[in-house]
């Protein structure tokens, strides 16, 4: 699909190309147990599926733009930031550069 | 002969589920959310509904990109519930109908619709949250429950011709059922929002209650609409749009508003509620 | 642009893998079905194909009943392959050519054709024999392949007119890739057979030989066949002529004939071959 | 799909609901491991996929059509038979109550 939308990645068959491992990782995380034993032990979690050095970087960074970058899909990205207890708002704030309290209050203004 | 009472299309943020768990229905950030419901559960007394048929995506739950269904029809006897990862509270299963089921299949097949079948199948947030908001004091709710699902997680979705298509043959499929049976159509997602990207935070309004008059009145208006368009003017996240035109389109030509509301934000979202009732037969200007 | 070279049609019966891996294909038993293929190894040095594009059944091996698509497309860099439960010999897995995958996936959803997509796939029997028989030396073959499957395991299955329309956008989908390929399609299956039941054994040579001469001139005519029809005409496992047809769809309105073949039994089964050239565009008296 | 073809069982919604346990016993078979696991302790492994009695008595008397009529799809039961080594004619055999060579003579007479 043209992507041609500012500050927005299509996920189309590019993207799933160069994502699939790193996507199959943050789906395993569906279950407690995996993301039990990637808390533990995240390098070997990591090697299990493995992820190229710029999805384990991202990972390691916990940089969701830069995980968007090389291939994650927002669906199964977000079960990762899961594992930190971040919400969509905090991830948001992070992509957008923003505060958390900024990004809400960006949110709110948007209904006015 | 089955009869569908009407259709719900409601959005399905998983910060509902937390909320709910937490008791906030009546703070000021949630009320004005939550309080849209009770209009539709008033109306829902009225309807009495028996089945739920649950237009829904997944959202990574239920299907990998090992193998990605376009449109998936469940089939089993129970449906069950997991934490998606964020530790979302979890409730006992919901049940299923599968005799409905598999002639929906079976009809839906005979109409050049390319499904997948699901005897097993974990339901999501996007499944589980409608659920709750129409029946909060009721889990399981007081229906059999039917999903169907349709790809909004990778490109490319489905277009917006076809889902009203789809959301059609739908409605033929459950209506030629021999069974008396009274079938609410609820379609989850929406409306305009944006997780991913620099764009994060993205909402339209006006996009918003444009796509919601034509849902009423129009749903073949908004067929226009490319998925790229939908994307562009709703948000990556804003596709689910194609939910609530199924669902409509599983209705008949004509249906009466019962009630409706918006909201911004509730989460990263603008949270949409449309209550409609089918109309038991054409209106006679019609 | 890609160039569709043409299409073979073949059984794939598992015990073909055996015969082969026991080296049995010039014993009395084997050896009418095994000489066929000469002719279609002659072939493929003409038509120099890149990739083969498989159309063919899965057995139960990639997918089961609880995510069971009608139409899937492989779009993995490659295809593994497993014994299936029988101690079938394995090989080392198929190489894929997911470029191409993902412009037939969207080509077809843009045709309203609502695909799974598979970016991890096991590919059975119905792929591998297929392959071994066209390049026995070869393992993996010297072309990319692309496996697309049409369910036959349960049913409803798609009907013959679904599975024609959806070789021929297959076959559209192919001819607008830019790269320039040549590909040959393989569709695999068939003909009459029946493995379960009392009727067991059942074969239909008169019903095969009628198809194997519409596949070639008429594909059109056998769509007036329900599946019912062909389980009842060509046993319950007969129905897997629906990849002959997808394949022969692909091809263009004409195309010569280089070899037919037809053999009763190898294994339970009435063993088909076709090797079908495309005619590089309409014969002028068309 | 209306049922009126003698000898045969079209394998629809009505037999899938019926068959789901045993089909999805029979597709495990596909790995070994299995396999070996049910040969090591049949009961405990029939118990896991919590067949009904009708299908674990018809998989205790490797009847192959007491398995369809107990909902068993033939694609799976094929891979149950091959544990046993069968082949499709010795099904075939079982299943019309002929012998082997009887099976096969029939299948080469219709060649003819
Ligand atoms: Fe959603
Ligand atoms: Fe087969």
């Amino acid at each position: 699909m043209v992507q041609d939308i500012p500050g927005t990645t299509i996920f189309d068959g590019h993207e799933a190309m160069k994502g699939y491992r790193l996507n199959k990782m943050c789906y395993s995380f569906n279950s407690k147990e995996n993301r039990d034993a990637f808390l533990a032990d995240e390098d070997a979690y990591c090697a299990r599926f493995e992820l190229t050095d710029v999805q384990r970087d991202a990972i390691r960074r916990r940089n969701v733009l830069a995980l968007i970058e090389a291939g994650g899909n927002i669906y199964y990205l977000a079960k990762f930031a899961g594992i930190f207890g971040l919400s969509v708002q905090d991830i948001g704030a992070q992509q957008t550069g923003m505060s958390v309290d900024d990004f809400k209050a960006m949110l709110a203004e948007q209904g006015r | 002969m089955a009869t569908i009472v009407g259709a719900v299309t409601t959005s399905h943020i998983p910060a509902i589920g937390n909320a709910m768990a937490n008791g906030l229905q009546h703070e000021p950030y949630w009320a004005p959310f939550f309080d849209g419901y009770e209009r539709a559960r008033e109306w829902l007394a009225t309807a009495r509904p028996d089945v739920a048929v649950v237009i829904y995506n997944d959202h990574g739950l239920n299907f990998f990109l090992d193998n990605l269904p376009t449109f998936a029809v469940g089939a089993a006897p129970e449906y069950s519930v997991e934490d998606e990862g964020w530790g979302l509270p979890t409730f006992p299963p919901y049940r299923g109908i599968p005799e409905l089921s598999w002639h929906v299949i079976e009809t839906l097949v005979e109409q050049d619709f390319d499904v997948a079948t699901c005897q097993e199948m974990r339901v999501d947030h996007a499944f589980v949250n409608p659920m709750r908001l129409l029946w909060p004091d009721r889990t399981p709710p007081p229906v059999a429950t039917l999903p169907i699902h349709i790809n909004t997680v990778q490109h490319p979705l489905p277009k917006t011709s076809r889902c009203l298509a789809f959301g059609r043959a739908i409605g033929q499929a459950l209506e030629s059922f021999d069974d008396e049976l009274r079938v609410l159509i609820v379609g989850t997602g929406g409306l305009s929002h944006q997780l991913d990207g620099q764009r994060a935070g993205f909402i339209n309004k006006e996009f918003d209650e444009m796509c919601m008059a034509k849902i009423i009145d129009d749903p073949g208006a908004l067929t226009a609409l490319s998925i790229h368009d939908i994307v562009k003017l709703g948000g990556t996240q804003g596709t689910e749009i194609i939910m609530w035109l199924a669902a409509r389109g599983a209705l008949g030509d004509r249906v009466d508003k019962i009630h409706g509301s918006y909201h911004i934000p509730v989460s990263n979202t603008a949270a949409g509620l449309l209550v409609l009732e089918n109309r038991a037969q054409p209106a006679l200007w019609y």
